[in-house]
């Protein structure tokens, strides 16, 4: 947290997409238990974490999006009993993809939080917006199109 | 008639490139293709064919034509449009130069296409003639003559030398800004090296095709069967297209900025893909036989029809290399021809 | 007998029996290697050709033959015959209809690399096996094959037919070393992110967005390709950004990984010569080390990693960059 | 010089002495138990308590065998043979170290001593 | 175009003391489509309902946004509102300003900020909502309960007694469970088979119930109201309609040295057999594992026996299909393996025994007729010593980390009886915590100590020696500081117990979740303890968490009235947020069907086109009332065909592009 203070001008914006059942709701729970994180993480809810194509992936790093990270139910919790092993095939190919390319692998998470782990998320987040401040921009992977001139 | 050692052409460059921004030839990662140049660039200048042609410097592959903001009811419109500032393009083959008036009989006529006429009013082009033509070429079927391009400027490279030679005022005006870096010559070894060129030329295979056909019997051949077959192989990639220099058409398609801005962009379209004239009333081209006819009726008809008998192919051999199943104009025009095989 | 004669006898004697109606081969073009793609019948073999310049994969135009009435033989390449396994896997191709003739593979050349050599006009080009003969400007001279390999050819996944009915093979065919295939993409994974990005970003740069490796993709089969679909959200058909040519070749690649037979078509046919394949090979090396070794095609099957998982699959973070 | 006090024991005898649930399968289970003056679980509770002063004077560090019964039985996975080496080892700390010398150790081996006891017996004798 | 109304809620304080509710109200009314917005106190409220409604009918909108709490909270009350309001309760969308903005942020401008990016990503949203039905279902008015013991017998007895029907499936040879093998219950010391048989005949007689004993669920298709169940039904090689259970076959059978399971192995059986004198159904079952018959193809002396020619050696497993409406899971349990207790010498004594097989050494139908004698030389054991939580409340991997819950109670009810009917007999108790909540559980466990002087020592067993016949047990008696060592008789552990290993299988074939110490999870775990997050899926007894038996037959109870009410219903109305398929842009590739849980993919072949045009296709079909939405396929799709409504891909792509929006 200390760092995201002491560089005032650069605000990472965070995509996360999480699962309905688990990590929204671990989200809800962060929240309930007023655990904080920084305002720039923004949430995206999806029914399962398998719901989750790479192209809606790239399309956050397309918008200027510095991270982008997915949050679904522990592995073996599945709502829909096995999203999110699929998820976790789907995301390690992609993301080594997008290292094998040059991303930053840091820009790109997967982590797993349960409906119960509220400080979890919140943990999460706060190291996610750490990290990724400490990254600096995502040059590699923005649509300078979409960039509105200044 | 000035000339400059070929090894003394970085400091060409560099004194053009003070000026202008200078667009030439530039070798990365293993191709060569139209770029600026700077100082880290790798020119190739003798290199006969760029894989894409140099119409991008008047009709890039993708441009903004206008910007428009909304805001409730009102639509607030941005014209994007600069004023092109003067530049150079260098190394322009006779074909690639033969397509810019192909070119220009399409956005030149009303109406006007504002976009191009700026940047090729602002371009100065230094052709370069083709000392070592290829099996592919076969622009003398159009007329063209490799060896003697026009353009602002003409160049030639014979043995180590570039030679020089200003054919019109823009020319001449930057010719004087860099003859500090010629020597002059007269025009002895150019002509003799012209001379040779034409007879590497008339030995290259696909130099007597016979065009004929496509004047005399154009219902017929639209009608042919043999499109079927020549195109049955065909993927309707955009392969050939793309690297044409002469073929214009573009897509016009729309893109959100992150601060609700609305760009309209162009974007280069190909005759050979599936979407292509496909409208809100349907798709007039169904097959794929119906887009590859399409395509060189154009090139060989129907554009030939409508500018003076001038045909829209320059000979430069592009598609000939780059098609991924190796289907071409010249298989299409040897087909049609009086003599031809049978299919 | 050479191997032309013989596939042309085969084609004419399947034809003449009424086995088949059609016959998709190759046809001679106009010079030494432009061969292309091509359907042939009873009454018209005219052009019909297999040599060293029959790299087209067929494959994949048996989706639309094999939809049309009659049987249809096809001749498979050893490399072929991998798509053709993976398009009766998913439904495309009736393998009823379709007779397979495998069909020796030397391992095909690019003309582009004869060229290169400099000669300024070339007579004939002739397959001695290990040599290639190259006749030009009155000379001739004997290179060596490798030299001369198509980019698809060059690390070859095998020799032997994933599927045939019959095969005709005249020579032996040397099975390829299958460490050398993932060398080129161990040596990019060795390398700093900012090497990589340096790397890919000169290569997909020349991208000029023509299509040419989606549409002669045996895997990419669409009726309708989410880049032309303007509902999808990244149709597009510029280059017009850096953004988009990433987009496109990832987006591209990933809906092929774990049915991409590794053909290296992509390569080949790239007028910019940008080197797909090795985004292909990264996936397929990746599934490889981490969910058990995996050859699309290399039978019919339902199997394909991408759809399938098991509970102990390690986690990304394990896999990125390691 | 280390601070030796009752964090110091906790940190070297790399157990959580809070996982204790206090069932005394440890001491149920100790060959020592009668020659010993704060019993196995006992430490694990003085431990937890920081009664360091008591835990330094117990003479039972020196005859606990090191045998690990109380660690392989555990069924919380708290390890009280390791509390009571840390201890064993703080004290010997704060002795200075004066344990046995290499040269004496050949003739008191035994092919069949186990290396463990070998090494607490490093520190438990020349005290 | 869309006509929308954004409501933002206050919450109290919740969201506007960190939230400026009216900066946001003004700022969401400017967003395309939007023809309202205003901010209430509490808009989940009678009054804010109300409010909603008002301005649907008055704005004439098309959809709403409530800007609040959690989705998770609210987002049904507001659909219903919105229902109420004649609106699609699809086309309400929730920005959640409460859990994942106001109670997180102290900054109000930067909370405000956030809550206005949500607000308008929630609105982006709505604009491609399209108004959904869901669709309905019939419901199959029969249940089938997995397991026969007394969670199954009750739950199935309550269903039947509601006037459905109701299958069991049982794998052993009768029904009964673990609850057979008991001599008494506490805290009552009820005679188990008293209160259990009656229950187990009331199964038998009811014309509601059918029993599928010595018979195993093979395979589960369909979904809630429709389930199709393959059901195996093993082969008897007893023809079950045909036996009186007269014994004769049994008594006649030469190979009688098959550990007899029902007594915990503590004596044989003869090859044919019936479990227990009880046995519903009262059938003989042949173990063609030890028949020499079905092994050699010699003997034949049942057959010959037999008075009505029950015994056929030729029948082979068969296969029913049934339907259901509704599945409970009552797998039960079993004690844990004692491989990895070796301080307690179980493999090596005899008379080391598990609690289940000292209640068979008790029972009057166990193998010593309920007189207590030790295994080893049927001695009467005169000191006995009881060890608890052998393998409970374990962290170590040897075994189970939580309490085992029931024998605290059982333990105490063992020494109870064997001081009452012995009363020479010393016992002890080695105990960590005594646990008794319950009711008059923790007066039972004090009789036991008080009136029947059972010694309690507060300490654990460190090892169990065999000394000159005797078997020492060593253990520490934390209150006075010693280690004791108890020269026993006889040994009793109270084992550990876990699910039955069955319930792996069964969860995976009704896809139930299932925990790290196979226990099947329940939706929730204080509000929906006994359904499944499978819609039409019910729990009941130990398979979901360790229990007793009047808390097992209290859940039973609960999950048929779970069950009752499901099958009362006509039809079923599904999640309308469905995954479906283009069939225009379908390849038919079968990527989607592999990875669909639920299996609601199927595919067809479809003529497209018409005339000289008209091509075949093999395109891709969603059943609705299949699919769960869970979007597996969407992804998995290449061309994009398949899509989910309600998170469609142009959905999630826009609410991307707007929380990306500067």
């Amino acid at each position: 947290m200390q760092e995201i203070t002491e560089n005032k001008e650069f605000k990472p914006l965070i995509v996360a997409f999480c699962c309905n059942w688990c990590s929204y709701a671990g989200a809800d729970l962060a929240g309930s238990s007023r655990l904080s994180y920084p305002a720039n993480v923004k949430i995206i809810r999806v029914p399962c974490s398998c719901r989750v194509n790479p192209i809606f992936i790239l399309k956050a790093f397309q918008r200027g999006a510095d991270g982008v990270i997915l949050c679904g139910c522990h592995p073996g919790d599945c709502h829909y009993s096995e999203g999110n092993y699929r998820t976790r095939r789907r995301m390690s190919l992609l993301f080594s993809m997008l290292n094998y390319l040059g991303i930053e692998k840091e820009r790109t998470r997967v982590e797993w939080v349960s409906a119960a782990e509220g400080a979890k998320f919140s943990a999460v987040m706060n190291d996610f917006v750490k990290t990724i401040t400490a990254l600096g921009e995502n040059k590699k992977l923005e649509d300078l199109r979409c960039k509105s001139k200044n | 008639m000035y000339k400059i050692k070929l090894s003394d052409l970085d400091k060409l460059y560099k004194a053009i490139s003070e000026d202008y921004p200078l667009y030439l030839p530039i070798k990365k990662a293993g191709e060569v293709n139209y770029g600026l140049y700077g100082e880290d660039e790798e020119v190739s200048l003798t290199t006969l064919k760029t894989v894409k042609s140099p119409k991008d410097a008047f009709f890039p592959q993708s441009e903004d034509l206008v910007n428009f903001k909304v805001d409730g009811n009102k639509i607030e419109v941005i014209d994007v449009r600069k004023e092109e500032q003067p530049f150079v393009v260098m190394g322009v083959r006779a074909c690639d130069f033969k397509a810019f008036d192909v070119l220009d009989r399409v956005f030149l006529v009303d109406p006007l296409d504002t976009f191009y006429q700026n940047k090729r009013n602002a371009a100065i082009v230094v052709t370069n003639a083709c000392t070592e033509p290829e099996d592919s070429c076969f622009c003398k079927v159009f007329g063209i003559d490799a060896s003697d391009p026009s353009g602002d400027i003409t160049t030639f490279i014979i043995g180590e030398n570039l030679f020089w030679r200003a054919n019109t005022e823009k020319g001449n005006a930057l010719t004087e800004k860099v003859k500090g870096l010629f020597t002059e010559t007269d025009d002895k070894i150019v002509a003799e090296e012209q001379k040779a060129i034409r007879e590497k030329i008339n030995s290259l295979p696909n130099v007597n095709l016979d065009l004929t056909p496509f004047k005399d019997e154009m219902l017929d051949i639209f009608n042919s069967e043999k499109w079927g077959k020549l195109s049955e192989a065909c993927l309707g990639c955009g392969a050939c297209t793309f690297v044409c220099p002469t073929c214009q058409c573009f897509d016009i398609r729309e893109l959100t900025k992150n601060d609700g801005t609305v760009s309209r962009f162009r974007c280069w379209d190909s005759c050979m893909y599936s979407d292509f004239t496909k409208t809100a009333g349907g798709q007039p081209r169904t097959t794929q036989m119906q887009r590859y006819r399409q395509r060189f009726m154009h090139k060989l008809v129907y554009y030939p029809e409508n500018n003076e008998g001038v045909y829209s192919c320059v000979g430069c051999g592009r598609c000939v290399k780059s098609c991924p199943m190796h289907l071409n104009i010249v298989k299409v025009i040897k087909a049609f021809d009086k003599g031809g095989k049978d299919e | 007998m050479q191997i032309q004669e013989l596939v042309l006898h085969k084609a004419e004697e399947y034809l003449a029996s009424g086995k088949v109606d059609r016959v998709l081969a190759w046809k001679k073009g106009e010079t030494f290697y432009d061969n292309s793609p091509a359907i042939f019948t009873k009454d018209n073999l005219n052009g019909f050709v297999y040599n060293e310049f029959c790299a087209p994969n067929l494959s994949k135009y048996l989706v639309n033959e094999s939809k049309k009435e009659g049987k249809i033989l096809v001749f498979l390449k050893p490399c072929d015959t991998y798509s053709f396994n993976q398009l009766v896997s998913e439904h495309r191709i009736d393998r009823e209809k379709i007779v397979v003739i495998g069909l020796e593979c030397q391992g095909m050349l690019d003309e582009k690399k004869i060229y290169n050599l400099g000669f300024k006009r070339i007579e004939k080009v002739e397959d001695g096996l290990d040599n290639i003969i190259i006749t030009a400007d009155g000379q001739q001279v004997q290179i060596k094959r490798e030299e001369l390999l198509s980019v698809k050819c060059v690390d070859c996944k095998s020799k032997e037919f994933a599927v045939a009915d019959e095969t005709i093979v005249v020579n032996e065919m040397k099975q390829p070393d299958k460490n050398s295939r993932f060398s080129v993409v161990s040596e990019l994974e060795k390398m700093t992110e900012e090497e990589r990005f340096k790397f890919w970003q000169n290569e997909l740069s020349k991208c000029i967005r023509c299509n040419a490796c989606r549409n002669v993709c045996p895997a990419c089969t669409c009726t309708h390709c989410v880049f032309d679909n303007n509902k999808s959200g990244i149709a597009g058909k510029a280059n017009s950004d850096s953004f988009e040519e990433k987009l496109y070749h990832i987006i591209r690649a990933y809906h092929v990984a774990g049915r991409c037979t590794d053909c290296g078509e992509c390569s080949r046919v790239c007028p910019e010569s940008i080197p797909l394949h090795l985004i292909n090979r990264k996936f397929i090396k990746d599934i490889n080390d981490n969910y058990g070794e995996f050859q699309a095609g290399k039978t019919v099957s339902e199997h394909n990693p991408l759809v399938d998982y098991t509970k102990g699959d390690c986690e990304p973070k394990e896999m990125v960059g390691k | 010089m280390e601070n030796f006090d009752i964090e110091y024991i906790k940190e070297i005898s790399r157990t959580d002495v809070r996982k204790c649930m206090k069932c005394g399968k440890c001491s149920g289970r100790c060959p020592a138990f009668n020659d010993m003056d704060i019993k196995p679980h006992q430490f694990v509770t003085l431990l937890g308590q920081g009664k360091f002063d008591v835990l330094l004077k117990s003479k039972a560090i020196f005859s606990c065998l090191s045998c690990m019964a109380c660690v392989e039985r555990c069924p919380r996975g708290v390890a009280p043979a390791n509390v009571i080496e840390a201890v064993r080892d703080t004290v010997e700390r704060m002795q200075n170290g004066n344990a046995i010398k290499a040269e004496d150790i050949p003739p008191i081996v035994d092919d069949l001593i186990p290396q463990q006891l070998l090494v607490s017996a490093y520190r438990k004798y020349r005290k | 175009m869309q006509r929308i109304g954004v409501f933002i809620c206050h919450c109290g304080t919740n969201i506007a003391a960190t939230v400026n509710v009216e900066k946001v109200t003004e700022a969401l009314r400017k967003e395309p489509c939007v023809v309202f917005a205003d901010n209430y106190q509490y808009m989940c409220s009678e009054n804010g309902q109300q409010l909603i409604k008002n301005k649907i009918k008055e704005y004439n909108l098309t959809g709403i946004v409530v800007c609040a709490c959690s989705p998770r909270m609210h987002e049904g009350t507001f659909r219903k509102t919105a229902e109420a309001a004649g609106l699609n309760p699809y086309m309400v969308e929730i920005a959640n300003i409460r859990e994942q903005c106001s109670w997180i942020h102290k900054d109000i401008d930067e909370a405000t900020e956030k809550a206005v990016i949500l607000g308008r990503t929630a609105i982006a949203k709505l604009t491609l909502n399209t108004p959904l039905t869901a669709g309905e279902t019939g419901v199959t008015k029969r249940a089938l309960v997995i397991g026969g013991g007394i969670a199954g017998i009750q739950c199935a007895l309550d269903i039947a007694d509601a006037g459905y029907e109701v299958d069991i499936v049982e794998k052993r040879p009768t029904i009964g469970g673990r609850m057979s093998q008991l001599d008494k219950t506490f805290p009552t010391l009820d005679c188990s088979a008293c209160i259990l048989t009656p229950k187990m005949v009331d199964c038998a007689q009811s014309e509601k119930i059918k029993l599928f004993t010595y018979s195993e669920v093979e395979e589960v298709k369909g979904f809630v109201g429709n389930f199709k169940v393959k059901i195996k039904k093993k082969a008897r090689y007893v023809d079950e309609t045909k036996c009186t259970g007269c014994g004769v076959c049994m008594a006649n059978c030469p190979s009688k040295k098959g550990l007899n399971a029902f007594n915990m192995n503590l004596n044989t059986r003869p090859a044919i057999y019936i479990p227990f004198a009880q046995a519903i159904p009262n059938v003989a079952v042949i173990d063609p594992e030890q028949c020499i018959k079905l092994k050699t193809g010699k003997c034949g002396l049942c057959q010959m026996k037999c008075g009505v020619g029950a015994i056929d050696y030729t029948q082979k497993d068969e296969y029913v299909d049934r339907e259901y409406g509704a599945i409970v899971v009552a797998t039960g349990f079993k004690p844990i393996d004692l491989t990895n207790f070796n301080e307690y010498g179980y493999a090596d004594n005899k008379d080391v025994i598990t609690s289940l097989e000292l209640e068979r050494l008790m029972n009057a139908a166990g193998p010593t007729k309920g007189v207590l004698l030790r295994p080893s030389d049927n001695e009467h054991p005169k000191v006995i010593t009881f060890i608890q939580c052998v393998g409970s409340r374990d962290v170590s991997g040897c075994g189970k980390p939580y309490c085992s819950k029931i024998c605290c109670m059982y333990t105490a009810k063992h020494a109870m009886l064997i001081r009452e009917k012995y009363p020479d007999t010393e016992v002890h108790v080695f105990y960590i915590d005594v646990r008794t909540p319950g009711k008059n559980y923790d007066e039972f466990y004090r009789r036991a100590v008080e009136q029947y002087g059972v010694d309690y020592i507060k300490g654990m067993v460190g090892k169990v020696y065999n000394e000159n016949g005797k078997l020492m047990v060593q253990g520490s008696n934390l209150l006075d500081n010693t280690q004791v060592v108890i020269p026993s008789d006889l040994v009793v552990l109270a084992t550990a117990i876990e699910p039955d290993p069955s319930v792996r299988d069964i969860a995976s074939k009704l896809t139930i979740s299932i925990d790290t110490n196979n226990f099947l999870t329940e939706a929730h775990a204080k509000l929906k303890p006994v359904e499944c997050a499978t819609a039409g899926v019910f729990l009941a007894g130990v398979c979901q968490g360790p229990k007793d038996v009047p808390e097992t037959v209290s859940q039973a109870s609960a999950a048929a009235s779970k069950v009752i009410g499901l099958l009362a219903k006509d039809k079923l109305k599904g999640n309308p947020c469905v995954a479906h398929s283009d069939e225009m842009m379908c390849t038919g590739c079968s990527q989607c069907a592999r990875v669909c849980p639920y299996g609601a993919i199927t595919y067809e072949d479809k003529t497209f086109g018409r005339g000289a045009n008209a091509t075949v296709r093999r395109v891709a079909v969603v059943n609705p009332a299949v699919c769960q939405g869970c979007g597996a396929c969407t992804v998995t799709c290449p061309s994009g065909a398949m899509d989910l409504h309600g998170f469609s891909s142009s959905q999630i792509l826009k609410e991307i592009d707007f929380i990306c929006k500067k």
